[in-house]
Formats: structure tokens, C-alpha cells, sequence
């Protein structure tokens, strides 16, 4: 009897230790790209756009060329990459903070014209990295250190994403994709991958939304956030393709 | 002579709340005091710091430098800053956490099991107590009972109910830092 | 009162409440976000308004928008989120709207860290905006310097119809001093006639709040009109404070927490025999060249230390017009230096100079 | 009889639990009685029944565990 | 036989000629804004927030209290009136590129937030002000400035500005109208009647669209670019109402 | 080849084309629409990148993208617009990222007018952006000399890994001169290994783009390394011109359009006989204090002439170092002053003062 | 027979035309003859056959046109 | 000595192509020219005005406070700019638009009704090519060839159909000035 490896870490990712607080599921979409970028052969030909939130070391983790972008300007810092590098491979990494409220104009606009690149959303429903601000995601009744007794209405109701880029034309792909058991962390490598292709096929923008934890700022365990993810995030998030146009589409090519 | 402090361990050990009772205290007093965090996202899950200064006079520079006692509730913490300390100064450790360290012979140290100490409350968040009641053998200005009026404030309200816990706490910190002293 | 220990940044939010503040917008940001998670509850006890905006610019803008309307408003960020709201800035001084405007310093440029800098002092003193306009600019260096500053700091900006920046390192944001937040202030709120409050009817006029002057000679009669609240600003508002000055051939010149760093420093060299003394900036802008002329013809070296690479010695250089021997001493990226160091470097000039 | 095993990297181990639930066969837990260098108490095996599932490898955020089949050679 | 005046200039707009182009539909947009002031009895009540484009001197048109915004922070500029003058009518009058271009994120935010505040938006296809340059809403093939061969799919679909706003939650009225012909004048009236009801009656975030004409940034005579609005920018931009949760919303109360 | 007629803006843009720019990325602002809607069309027959970015947050980050991965990128804007690019420009310099970015100046603060001005000297020299930076700043006085400094632009901020800022003011954006564009250059287009442009693999290691040093030691060593870089500039790169001063007793410090018209008022000024000069710093940043260190002996006055309420005067005093006369003339809010009016001012020191 | 008249205000108007086919009878012409200050040749009716409507003054977009309608009195 | 022209009239009127076409011909002649538009919005149907500087000598300031030349192609822009020409200069107005102007007595006056020539070609656009006409009379480095070759370049390809009747406007203006002298 001999042993066969059937799960290993992705060479997706570098070696160094990740930053995030134990059982944050930053890491898990974090080695779903890096698995992607593996399995795609994209290590060492792609170029990923570290956001600034807790993911902002990411330029340490991904195993590619990266570029640190100002809060919420990925998606423009992507643009002018991609632009100048149409046959490289061009993600972001971007929180709900960055993407939903600093960097709303910039994703928009990138959906807009339609950029050949891919967006990686990861919504925690909080500002993880400055201590647990409301962000536009946070829920209703949700406390933060800014809705210290609990966002009210009227603090806004939250902001859906995905559904609101699915109104642009310009967006290919949209999925939003939860990692907080076995089964979702499949399906959500499953997009990553559509949205990949969709890039390697010019096909234009692509975003994965990703309902994810803050277990500090949310104040519960791992594992209770976990659950909370899923019985209180996803009603509101429903999972699911909001759009879908591959087929529709002419490869874009912007060169 | 002012009482420049620094208090050090791993995040969640309560250290940045070891160090604000002091300036609390010193505050009550009418004394000066600052009390400075090391912040930031290094702080996640790796070390964290802070740093008081008691003074009965005006003080300029906040920092600390050079303390003349350290408080270590872990290994790294120790090492961080043992040869900052002044020559002549107190080293207080967690001796759970800390075994077998060769230390300076030019300062005062005192080994505290604080969280073998803690797991006997059946409570690891008690650790910072027990090593405040260390610091309090070692303290000039702060005297035992303002320590206590700043520790009946900090539980108070929907906290009261964790006072009497703490209060055994440093109470046994003291004793044992008082008795192997 | 007694003082209570408070976190600079938690005391600053509540001295803007004790100033008038009648309106927060802000967006987080490290080290100053316990300034804005405070009043996010403490605002809404006073009937005030608390809003998280959506960016530093909207923050800034919705700012722009209060201020026109003639309320006391107060924003805060650090330095990447100070430079989004540059443009705004400079409508508010073109608009001629007051407001409060926080600094808690950081490293840069760009990301850079989040750890004390003063290396925002060209972005504090000649904006980032555009055109001829300047901020009222304070640098405290303690917990009750920032307090007292700000709960004034409405009134100076309503005087002048002027933004105000408040400029701090991360250190005075992070650290926790004893204050006193209950000395008396004038808090002088006179009516303003002049705001787009939406009471044009009763008025009998409407009210404009712009910056757009199409004809030239119209901007230039605008901007000449700014000028002459800026040269009142000069002559009326430089504050300083001279530290054993009067006996020094050494000064040092210093502000925030680099002045505190200097006063121990001092102290050390005091205690060698150097006469060593301080001239402390408390505005950056206007700049306190009333302060270097106040100094006696027994200085004649000149001391900048600052947690930047030369950006106040400039400042210096033109305050000081040649007169004097001037010397540069600075760290940056977030380093605070220590008393020792800059005392080490006081001592060199000295002993090489032939001070003392 | 267990048919495969699983590797941890155990000073990149952050004891956040969240492999813990997902065993199919309860075999893991954290081992209180020790910290790593960064102060967390590890994951360990309790029992050798390990199906090679990797539901805990997937979990894991910090590619803590290797999972190895066992195969007849 | 006496006469009696059926209708007149609007005492909602003040006496200065109006600064647009001969045959610009800015002009029309403004009466109706002007006697919606008129007959809400909004005169010197309301505080109007001006944009920068071509209607940026719009504070010497409406007879209010008026505040000139940088450009595309309206809705901030906005917010910061109507949070400290809750009981205050307060409008934001913006232009495409203002609105859909540089002030994309704080026109969501504040529908995401229902900020009680009424927009007035004038689409009219193109960068009128600074000399007919392409904006979000440019048409595929339409020539301008920055678009000299005429817009391609390679610079993005045109953006669909209220059926986008009409995903956000906080969004009570959105409403697409035009002002080609009088029987859509009176329609688009009736529409800005609504949303300042809306704005009355506090249940928050209400925006008009209105389609509008750039006879100069087209080069078009003004009748022709009537027709071209009405021919070739309705078919894309679909007029109706897009939102309307009047009913089901509690009034909002923000003071 | 013979000069064409073009106006500045357009120059400028077939310039940067002729200077090896890969892309543009940009926001319309006038006054300097001229060029991007020159790129638009022109761009797409070199094969090369034209974007209209959503607004200038968006268009200098795109530039920091593009930049990032290895490409020569121009971005052009105007004085508000320039305020809204502070934070990335500060996030450039921060990563050590080359590009240039033009800057059409117009009247401010706040919208101002679109008349041209010279009231962002301090915007252009002292940023707005955060922390420790400074850009290479040029300042040309013709639409011949603006577009010889952009076609060499690319080049100087590959060389520095810095962004490069041209600033003008709105005349020489929207006149028309006759312009040789045509003298040869050296592009010396070298390989970017430090870009981050998917050839990772090839080159066997990820490049990283980025500004933050969380560990104020790591962030201080990199502002040490870009201050190296800055006094490198600092030696290397002053431009200025001296007219007229080898005798002159009187010398006018004045750039771009105000050089001109002192030109002209220089030339009445010696017609009566006069003995006036001008220094004319081609770079605002760093400043020509070489300039002033050659000037003779026989200057004995220093008059500063700008179209701006004396910010640039600033950078004479502390060039200056109290050794001459110090003068100030200035005009804003988008007047260009007349030559007559200059020389007015020329003529009432010099009978006042006594010089000549 | 008219039913009312329109009064223009021949130095606001811009010569747009924009009034000018929205006019059910018709009556609507822009006057070459002149221009006012602007430099614009303004509005002018042609005839007396006003019905009233406010089509014209409505679609004016600088406030020109003041429609009056005769009333029996 | 240098011209220095300033062109005003109604945004419309093709008064800035007016001035291109001087400083393209004196470009073509390797003269020193500068072409200095008014912009912004104030121009949006209100008046517009360009100054241009032909000269043997470089130019310093490029701005035409003085004029030798002005050109007014209707009467307010006239009453702008009369009182700047300088004595012994020259005014070209637009006497179809201008009427019954009291002038100055230093200048030299030529009234050209370039409206009514331009109705006579049966189209207005060409106003500015009838005033360029007359210019051409006063011209001091500008040849009459120079200027021919110029409008062929600016009438060229596209617009290539529009050359005949411009250059038959100028003709008229020429002559007409000429012969009004
Ligand atoms: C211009 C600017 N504004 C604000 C910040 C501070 N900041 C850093 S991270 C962050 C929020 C991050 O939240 P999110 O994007 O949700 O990421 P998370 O940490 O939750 O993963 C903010 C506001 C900054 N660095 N720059
Ligand atoms: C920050 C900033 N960027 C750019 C500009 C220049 N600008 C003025 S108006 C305008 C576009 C206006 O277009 P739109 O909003 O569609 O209004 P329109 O003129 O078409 O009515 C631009 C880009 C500016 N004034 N400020
Ligand atoms: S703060 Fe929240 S989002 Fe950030 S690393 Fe920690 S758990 Fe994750
Ligand atoms: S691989 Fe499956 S069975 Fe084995 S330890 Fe992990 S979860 Fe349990
Ligand atoms: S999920 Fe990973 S980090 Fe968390 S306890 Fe399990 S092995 Fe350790
Ligand atoms: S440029 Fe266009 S939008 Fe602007 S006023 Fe003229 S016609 Fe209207
Ligand atoms: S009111 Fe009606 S009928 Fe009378 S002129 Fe106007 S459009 Fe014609
Ligand atoms: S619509 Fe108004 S401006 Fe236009 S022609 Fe008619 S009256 Fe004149
Ligand atoms: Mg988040
Ligand atoms: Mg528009």
C-alpha cells in the first residue's frame, strides 16, 4: 500500500503564512484563486490587483506579478493594466468596503466598458481591516462599530451588488457564491473558473461575488460565523448566476 | 522617578487593558500619565504592546524606550524587550508561557504562572489581572486600594457580574508575586 | 472639573461636540477611527448628525453641503483620505465655508503605513487643491492642546468663514492622556446670514454658495477679497510658544509630538550646561514667523526637527531669512525618533558649532 | 479501517476549528495541551479513521493540512 | 372680451436669461422644475444643489437658495443640506456625465441610504459643457469629441441609468421621462410633482430622468435633435416609471 | 521640417505620442480638451491605448495600473481635476512608478474659472498627496518648449521611476504657435524588469507593486531610497533660463506665460535704459536655486512675477536665503497681466530703490 | 377667429425654432428682418389665428412666450 | 512692426477661423504668428473674439492688449475693442451690423457690409472671408498668394467644394475695401 495526495496547498499561493485571523474565510477564496490559477496555468503569467482591507498584504500571497491599489480603485488600476496587457490575465481582490462603497464608480465603470478582467468580491458585511466599520453590505440590525446600536434603515438598506451590476450591459459573467461548507467551497471554485474563461475568451467583465466572514468583527467564533454566514447573510445574498451573456457575446478584444 | 511601563503579550491577553487600568489609576490620582498601543495590523494574531508612563510631573516625550518595568505575557514579548529594560528595573513574566529564559542579572525579576494561575479561576481572560497584581508589589505611585476603585469602574454595569473574578485575581497575583518575591 | 483618561481620539470627538458641532461626515480610516465610531453614538444623544459617507470625497462634499447650509461641521480622516478631499477643500475655502477638518497623520506616501508620520505637512499647509486659498492650520501636541483647539475650532472657522485643519500624528489619535474637557469656552454662535439654509422667503434673497466666477476680474476681486482674510489670518492668528528660549543659542523648532519629544530632549541638554531652548509652532499655517522674531539676538542656530524629510524647514528657512545658522533633524515613514536621539544631534552641532 | 490520513502543518495551524465539524468521522480536534509560535493550539487526530474526504483540507483557510489516500499498490 | 394669461414665465425661476444654447432643452427642464417650485409653494423654502456642466450657473436660474457642487458630488453636497435641514425641500440638478460618469458612486449612495433628496437628471447623451465629449450614455456610433469615429462596443454599452438605481433598495421613485413634444412635457411635469411629494411626504431617495437634447454637442439644429432624441435615444432609453414604492414605505425620517 | 501651426494642447499631444506613450487614460476639463480629443483619434493609428476614464480618481489610477505593468502613460487634467489625482499620484511616487501628467492650469480655488492661471504652483510643487514625495515639475513658456519637455518626459520618468508633471497655464494650452515637432530625440526605451506584467514565469519570480511597509523601519528605508533619488534630481535636473542678467540689477523670476510678458517688459524696461534681467525656471520642482546662486554680484533686486498671490515667491525666499532685495508682483484669478503693467511695477522699484 | 394671443419677449428669444412646429395652426415664423442684441432673429406670429394652446410656450426653453386667451367678459 | 489683430463678432460667425487663417499663412511664410482665442462659456452665444500676432521678430507676450488691427464683425464686439486700437491703427467693421458708430479720428476706418455681400452669395458663413478681404488690404506680411494657398489647405478634401465660393468672398472684400479706401 502505497499513498496518493489527494489535497495539497495550491501553487497558486506563495509559502508565506497568511495574515488573516484564524478561521477568517479570506483564506479559503484565497486558495480557491490559487487553485484556479494552477489549474488554468496562469501562475506566472497573471497579474492580480491587491485591494486595500484586510486582503491588502494579498500581493504576498498570490502567486503572480500584483499591484497594491489605492482604497476601492482596483477595478481602474485593472483597466490600465489590462489595457497595456491584453493577453495576461487580470483579476482584483477587492472587500465589500473597497468594491460597495469607496470603489462603486470604478466598478461600475469597468463593467461599463465592458474591461476584459475579473473581479473577485469577497462581502463580509463589514470593514474587517479598520476595526468593524458598517459597510454598505452590513444587515439590518447588524452592529458595527459605527451602528454601535445596530444598523438601522436609517443607515440605508444594504446594498446588493450583484444585482445591481447585472443591470449593466456591459457585465458578462456575475455569480455570487458562498464558501461556508465543503459543497459551496466547490461550486465557488466552479465560478471562479467560468470567470476565468470568460477572460481568457475576451468575453469581457466577470465578477464572483463571495459571502464571506469576519469572525473579530463580527464578534463570533469561526464556526459560529460560519453560521451566520448561511442563515443570515445568504437569505439576504441569495447565491446564485445573475448574468450570463457568454454565449451572446462576441469575444471582446480590446487591444 | 516616573514608572515607564510596557506590558506585552499576545493579542487577546488583555494587555492593552492591563496597561489603561495604570494610566486609570494614575488619572484618578491627579497624576500624569500616558498610555500609548502599539496598533495596527501586525497586532493580529502576533504580538501586542502597550506602553504607560506615571509621572508626578509633567511628562514630555510619551514614549517608552527604555522601561524600568516590563511586564511579558508570553515569549516573544520577552524577548522583544528584555534589553530595553533599565538597568535596575523589573521584569514581571508569565512563567506558563516563558520557561527556561536566561535573564539579566542587573534587574529584578518576578516569575508568575499566571496562566496556569488563570486555568485554576477557570478562566484564561483573568491572566492580565494576575499579573497586575505582580505589578502592584512593584508599584510607586498606584496604591492597592485606587487600583481596586479603577477595577470596581472597569466591571461595573453589564460587566459587574466579572468583578469579584478579577478581584481574586489579582489578589492571587499579588500574593504569589509578594511571596516569591 | 477633574480630567478623565481619555484616547485623543475619542477626547477630540467629544470636544467637537463641545465646540457645537452640529454634523460629522467621515469615512474610516487608520489611526483615527475612534473619533468617528464615537460620535457614530454619542452624536445621536446630542440630536446631532452622525453619517458614514461613502468615500473621503463624498464625506468632504456632504461637509461642503452642511456647511452651506450653515451648520458647525466636522470631518476626519488621515492622510491618503485627506488628499481625496483636496478638491473639496478648495471649494470650501473658494465658497468660503467653515469647517473643522481632522488630520490623524500616517506614513506615506501612498499606502505607506499606519504609524505616526508629520510628513502630511505640505499637504497640511499648501492643500493639494487648487488655486490661491488657504486652511487655518493646528498642530497640538498633547490630548489637551487637540481639545482645546477643537472646541475653539468652530468659532475660528465660522470667524473666517475658512476651513480649519487640525493636524495630528497617529500618536496623539492612539495614545490615552488625562484631559480636561469642561474648560469654558465662548462658543460665539452668531447667526449666518450669508447660508443657503432654504430660507430665502423669509430672507426676502436668495442665498448662493458657489466658487465659479466666469469673468476674471470677478475671480480676481474674489480671490483678492480671500487674501485679505488670509493676511488677517497672519497677522492675528500665528500661535507659538516659546520653551526656555531666553537665555538659548539653540533652538529647536518643532511641533506635535516632535515637540514633545524635543522638551525632554531639552531637558537632557539642559542638564549638560547646553542652552538649548524651543520655539514651538502650535499653527502651521499661518506660519508663527512672529515667533522667530520674537527670538533674542542670543540664538543663532536654529534646530528643525520633524517627523518628515525637510518639508516644515522650509518654512523655517523662510521665516528665518537668512539670519541665522540652521540645522535639519528628521525622521519619517512613521518612526518616532527618541529624546536621546535628537539629543545626540543637538549635542553634535554644539560641540562642533562651538554653541554653548 | 481508515483509508487515508491527513498531514498537518502545524505552525501554520491558527486553531480557528473550522475543519473540526466538517470530519464526516469526528477525528479531529485541537490539541489544548499545546501553542505554536504564534500562540494558537493546534489541530490534531483523535482517531485513525480518516476517509481521505478532504472536507477539512478544503476548509481550512490556511492550507494547513495535506490528505493522502491510501492506495493498493 | 378681456384676456387672462394661460400661461407665463414661472416665478420658480428667476428673471436672468438662461445661459444655454438656442434650442437646448435644459431650458425646458428648468420651467418645469421652476413651477413645480411655484406650485409645491417651494419658492425661497427649498435649498437646490447646481453640478457642474452646463447647467452649472443654474443657481441664477432657480428662485431659491442654491449651492454649486463639484463635479458629480451632488447627491454629497445633497445629503449634507438635507441631513441639517430635514424639513427643507432639497434637489441636485446634474447633467449625464456628472451623474452617470465622475458622480456614480454618491448618486447610489445616497439612493442607498434613500437619502430624503430629489435628483434632477438631465441625460442628453454627451459632455455638453466642455465640448460635446462622450459620456456613459453616448450611443453606440454616435460621433462626438472623444468618440470621433462614433462610439464602439470596445468603449463600453451605454449605461441605463434608473433601471440600474432601480435595484437599490433605498430608491422609492425613479421615473424616465422626456420633453420632445408638450404631451411629454406635461407627463415629465407630473413626474417631478411626485418625487417632490416623495420628498415631502419624507419617504426618501426619488429621481426624475429626463432625456434631453445637446443640439450643439450633437450638430443638429434644435427641432432635428427633438427628433433624434425622440427617434434614436427613447428606444434605448425606454421612458416610464422604473420604481415607485411609495406604498409600501413608512415615511422616512432622517433628522 | 518646417514648423505647423498647432495649437498647445494638440502639440502636446502629438508630442507625448512622438515621446513613446503607450496610453492615455484621462477626464475632460477645459482647459485642455484639445488633448485628449487629439488622442482619441490619433491613439488607435499608433496602435496605441485611449481611454476616457469615468472621472480623474479613476483615470490616475489607471495610469498607476498601466504604469505599474511597464507602459510610458500620459494622463492630462486641470487644476480641480489635478486635486482629485493626489492620492494616486502620491501612491505613484510611493511605488516609484514613471508617467506624465500634464497639467493645464486654470483659475481656482473651487471651480474658479476656466481663464488661464498659475494659482497651482503650490498643488504642482508641494502635492496634496500624502506623505514624503515630490514630482519632477516643468513649467515651459511656449507651446515649442512644452512639447520638446513632453517628448523627453517618458524618458526622465523612467530614469527616476517618477511621475513627471508639465505644467501650463490655459493660454499656452489653447493658442496656436508655430511648432517644430520633429527634432530627434533619444526615446531610450529600456526594459522594465521591476514591472509587474505577467511575466512571471519567464522571469522567474512575482514582481510586486505596491507603497505600504507596515514595519516603520522597512517604510523608513524606502522614503531614505526616494529621497536618494530626489537629491539626485535635485543636483541633476534644475533647468532654468537666465535673460539679460549679466548685468542687470534688477532680475524678474517669472515661468511659463508670465515669463513672456516679462520678457516684453523687460525689453521696455532696457529701452529706458534700465539694467533688468529675468531668471526663468523651466523646473518648478526641483526649484533653479543654481539659477539664483549664478547670478552676479551686480543683482541687487529679486522681483517675483506670477500669476498667482505668492506662492512661487515663497521658493525665492528660501532660494534667495535673505541676500537680495526681495520684490512681489502678482495677477490671479485668470488675468494675465499686460507687459505695460509689469513694467510699471519694473519702473517704481527701480526709481524707488534707487536702482540703475 | 383668435382665441387668444401670444405675447414674446423678443430679447430672451434665442431664434431657436423649437416653438415653432408644435403650433397646431400654424402661425409661428422666425423674423428674419431683424436681430435683437444677442445677435438672434427672434420669434414673430403670422397671422391672427391663435387658439391658445400653450403648445409654443410650452416647448420654449427660455421663457419667451406669455399666452393669454380671450374671455368673455 | 509687428500686426497685432484682434477679430470679434458673434460665436458663429467664423471669426476664430478668421484668425487661423492669418497666423496658418504667416506659419506657411516662416513668420513669428501667435493665434489667442477667447474660450469658455461666456462665448456660448454671446460674443467670441481671437488676437493674432504676425511678426518678423519673436514674440514675447503673446496677448493683444493694443491691436493695430481689429476686425469687428458686429457692433458690440466694436464696442469692446474700439478704444484699444492704437492711434494711426486700423478698424474693419461690419457695416451691415454696424451702423451709425461714431469713430475715432486717429484710425483709419473701413466699413465693409459684409451681411449684405454675404445674403448676396447667398450664404452668410462666408461673413468672414469677405472681412478677410479687406484685411488683406492692410496686410503688411501677408501676400495675397500666401493667404490663397491657405484657404486651399483649409478648404481641402471634404470641404474641398466650399473653395470656390470662399475664395470669391474674399475677392468681394478685397475689392470692396480697395475701392472704399
Ligand atoms: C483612501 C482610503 N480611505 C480609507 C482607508 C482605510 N481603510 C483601509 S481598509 C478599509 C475598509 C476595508 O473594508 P473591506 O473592503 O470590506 O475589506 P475587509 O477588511 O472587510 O476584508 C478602509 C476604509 C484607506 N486605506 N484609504
Ligand atoms: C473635477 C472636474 N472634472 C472635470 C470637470 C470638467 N467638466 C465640466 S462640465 C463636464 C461635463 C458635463 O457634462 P454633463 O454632466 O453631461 O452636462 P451637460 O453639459 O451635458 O449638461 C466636465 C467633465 C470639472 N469641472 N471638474
Ligand atoms: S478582521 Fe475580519 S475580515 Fe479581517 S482578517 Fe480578521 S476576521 Fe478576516
Ligand atoms: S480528510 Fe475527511 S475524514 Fe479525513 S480528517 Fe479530513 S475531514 Fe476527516
Ligand atoms: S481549519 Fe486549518 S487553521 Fe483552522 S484549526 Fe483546522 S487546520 Fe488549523
Ligand atoms: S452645449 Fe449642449 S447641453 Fe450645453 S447648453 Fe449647449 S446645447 Fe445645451
Ligand atoms: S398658443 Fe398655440 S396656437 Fe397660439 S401661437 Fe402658441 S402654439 Fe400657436
Ligand atoms: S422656442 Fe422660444 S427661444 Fe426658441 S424661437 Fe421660439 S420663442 Fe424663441
Ligand atoms: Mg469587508
Ligand atoms: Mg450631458
Amino acid at each position: 500500500m502505497s499513498t496518493k495526495v489527494v489535497y495539497e496547498p495550491t501553487k497558486g499561493l506563495t509559502d508565506s503564512p497568511l495574515s488573516y485571523c484564524p478561521g477568517c474565510t479570506h483564506g479559503i477564496i484565497h486558495k480557491l484563486v490559487g487553485e484556479v490559477l494552477e489549474e488554468q496555468n496562469l501562475i506566472g503569467e497573471s497579474i492580480g490587483v491587491a485591494s486595500v482591507g484586510c486582503s491588502v498584504m494579498s500581493y504576498e500571497f498570490f502567486n503572480c506579478d500584483m499591484q497594491q491599489a489605492p482604497h476601492g480603485r482596483a477595478p481602474a488600476v485593472a483597466t490600465g493594466i489590462k489595457r497595456v496587457k491584453p493577453n495576461h490575465t487580470v483579476f482584483t481582490y477587492q472587500g465589500d468596503g473597497d468594491l460597495a462603497s469607496i470603489g462603486m464608480a470604478e466598478v461600475i465603470h469597468a463593467a461599463h466598458r465592458s474591461e476584459n478582467i475579473t473581479i473577485i468580491f469577497v462581502n463580509n458585511a463589514i470593514y474587517g481591516m479598520t476595526g468593524g466599520q458598517m459597510a454598505p453590505t452590513t444587515l439590518i440590525g447588524q452592529k458595527t462599530t459605527t451602528s454601535p446600536r445596530g444598523r438601522s434603515l436609517d443607515q440605508g438598506m444594504p446594498l446588493r451588488i450583484v444585482e445591481m451590476l447585472a443591470t449593466i450591459p456591459g457585465a458578462t459573467y456575475l455569480e455570487r457564491v458562498s464558501v461556508h461548507d465543503p459543497k459551496h467551497i466547490i461550486k465557488a471554485k466552479k465560478a471562479i473558473h467560468k470567470a476565468f474563461e470568460v477572460q481568457t475568451n475576451k468575453q469581457g467583465f466577470s465578477l464572483i461575488e463571495f459571502i464571506s466572514t469576519c469572525p473579530i468583527g463580527w464578534g463570533m467564533t469561526p464556526n459560529d460565523s460560519l453560521e451566520w454566514a448561511k442563515n443570515t447573510m445568504i437569505p439576504y445574498y441569495p447565491l446564485g448566476v445573475y448574468k450570463d451573456t457568454r454565449e451572446e457575446r462576441e469575444p471582446w478584444i480590446k487591444e | 522617578m516616573d514608572q515607564r511601563i510596557i506590558v506585552a503579550g499576545f493579542g487577546g491577553q488583555g494587555v492593552m487593558l492591563l496597561g489603561q487600568v495604570l494610566s486609570y489609576t494614575a488619572t484618578a490620582l491627579d497624576l500624569h500619565t500616558v498610555w500609548i498601543p502599539s496598533y495596527g495590523p501586525e497586532t493580529r494574531g502576533g504580538t501586542a504592546n502597550c506602553s504607560v508612563i506615571i509621572s508626578d510631573t509633567p511628562i514630555h516625550s510619551p514614549l517608552v524606550e527604555y522601561p524600568n518595568i516590563l511586564l511579558a505575557l508570553n515569549e516573544p514579548s520577552l524577548r522583544k524587550f528584555e534589553n530595553k529594560v533599565t538597568p535596575g528595573g523589573v521584569i514581571i513574566t508569565n512563567s506558563s508561557l516563558i520557561k527556561d529564559h536566561v535573564f539579566r542579572d542587573d534587574v529584578t525579576v518576578i516569575e508568575i504562572p499566571a496562566n496556569d494561575m488563570a486555568l485554576g479561576l477557570e478562566n484564561l481572560k483573568t491572566v492580565n489581572m494576575i499579573m497586575l497584581g505582580a505589578f502592584m508589589t512593584q508599584s510607586t505611585f498606584l496604591s492597592e486600594e485606587a487600583i481596586h476603585k479603577t477595577l470596581e469602574k472597569t466591571f461595573s454595569g453589564a460587566k459587574a457580574a466579572l468583578l469579584p473574578l478579577n478581584q481574586q485575581a489579582l489578589a492571587m497575583g499579588y500574593e504569589h508575586a509578594r511571596s516569591h518575591a | 472639573m477633574a480630567k478623565v483618561l481619555m484616547k485623543g481620539n475619542e477626547a477630540m470627538a467629544l470636544a467637537a461636540i463641545k465646540g457645537g458641532c452640529d454634523a460629522f461626515f467621515g469615512y474610516p480610516i487608520t489611526p483615527q477611527n475612534e473619533l468617528p465610531e464615537y460620535l457614530s453614538y454619542h452624536m445621536q444623544e446630542h440630536g446631532k448628525i452622525f453619517v458614514q459617507a461613502e468615500s473621503e470625497v463624498a464625506a468632504i462634499n456632504m461637509v461642503y453641503g452642511a456647511a452651506g447650509a450653515g451648520a458647525r461641521v466636522l470631518t476626519s480622516s488621515s492622510s491618503p483620505g485627506i488628499a481625496l478631499k483636496q478638491e473639496g477643500i478648495s471649494y470650501m475655502a473658494g465658497s468660503e465655508l467653515p469647517a473643522v477638518i481632522i488630520n490623524v497623520m500616517r506614513g506615506g506616501p501612498g499606502l505607506g503605513s499606519i504609524q505616526p508620520s508629520q510628513a502630511d505637512y505640505n499637504q497640511v499647509t499648501r492643500g493639494g487643491g487648487n488655486g490661491d486659498y488657504h486652511l487655518l492650520a493646528y498642530a497640538p501636541e498633547s490630548i489637551q492642546e487637540a481639545v482645546d483647539i477643537i472646541k475653539d475650532a468652530f468659532r475660528v472657522a465660522d470667524k473666517y468663514r475658512n476651513p480649519v485643519m487640525v493636524a495630528i500624528d497617529g500618536l496623539i489619535g492612539q495614545m490615552m492622556e488625562p484631559v480636561d474637557l469642561d474648560k469654558p469656552i465662548d462658543l460665539d454662535l452668531q447667526s449666518k446670514p450669508w447660508a443657503a439654509d432654504g430660507h430665502g422667503a423669509k430672507r426676502g434673497k436668495n442665498n448662493k454658495i458657489l466658487s465659479l466666477f466666469l469673468d476674471t476680474k470677478d475671480l480676481e476681486t474674489h480671490n483678492l477679497k480671500l487674501k485679505v482674510k488670509y493676511d488677517q489670518m497672519v497677522s492675528e492668528e500665528q500661535r507659538y510658544e516659546l520653551v526656555q528660549t531666553d537665555d538659548a543659542e539653540l533652538v529647536i523648532v518643532a511641533y506635535g509630538s516632535m515637540a514633545r519629544i524635543a522638551r525632554s530632549a531639552i531637558a537632557m541638554a539642559r542638564q549638560k550646561g547646553y542652552r538649548v531652548g524651543m520655539l514651538r509652532p502650535i499653527t502651521l499655517w499661518p506660519y508663527p514667523v512672529q515667533g522667530f522674531e520674537a527670538l533674542a539676538s542670543n540664538v543663532t542656530h536654529l534646530l528643525t526637527a520633524e517627523m518628515s524629510l525637510g518639508q516644515m524647514h522650509q518654512d523655517v528657512l523662510i521665516a528665518n531669512e537668512g539670519q541665522r545658522q540652521t540645522h535639519w533633524f528628521g525622521r519619517t515613514g512613521g518612526v518616532v525618533p527618541s529624546a536621546d536621539e535628537l539629543f545626540d544631534v543637538i549635542e553634535n552641532i554644539i560641540l562642533k558649532g562651538g554653541v554653548a | 479501517m481508515a483509508k487515508g490520513r491527513i498531514i498537518i502543518n502545524e505552525e501554520r495551524c491558527k486553531g480557528c476549528a473550522l475543519c473540526i465539524p466538517v470530519c464526516p468521522v469526528h477525528i479531529l480536534q485541537l490539541d489544548k495541551s499545546k501553542t505554536n509560535l504564534k500562540g494558537y493550539t493546534p489541530l490534531m487526530v483523535t482517531e485513525d479513521k480518516c476517509i481521505a474526504c478532504t472536507f477539512c483540507a478544503m476548509m481550512c483557510p490556511d492550507s494547513v493540512i495535506t490528505v493522502e489516500k491510501f492506495v493498493s499498490t
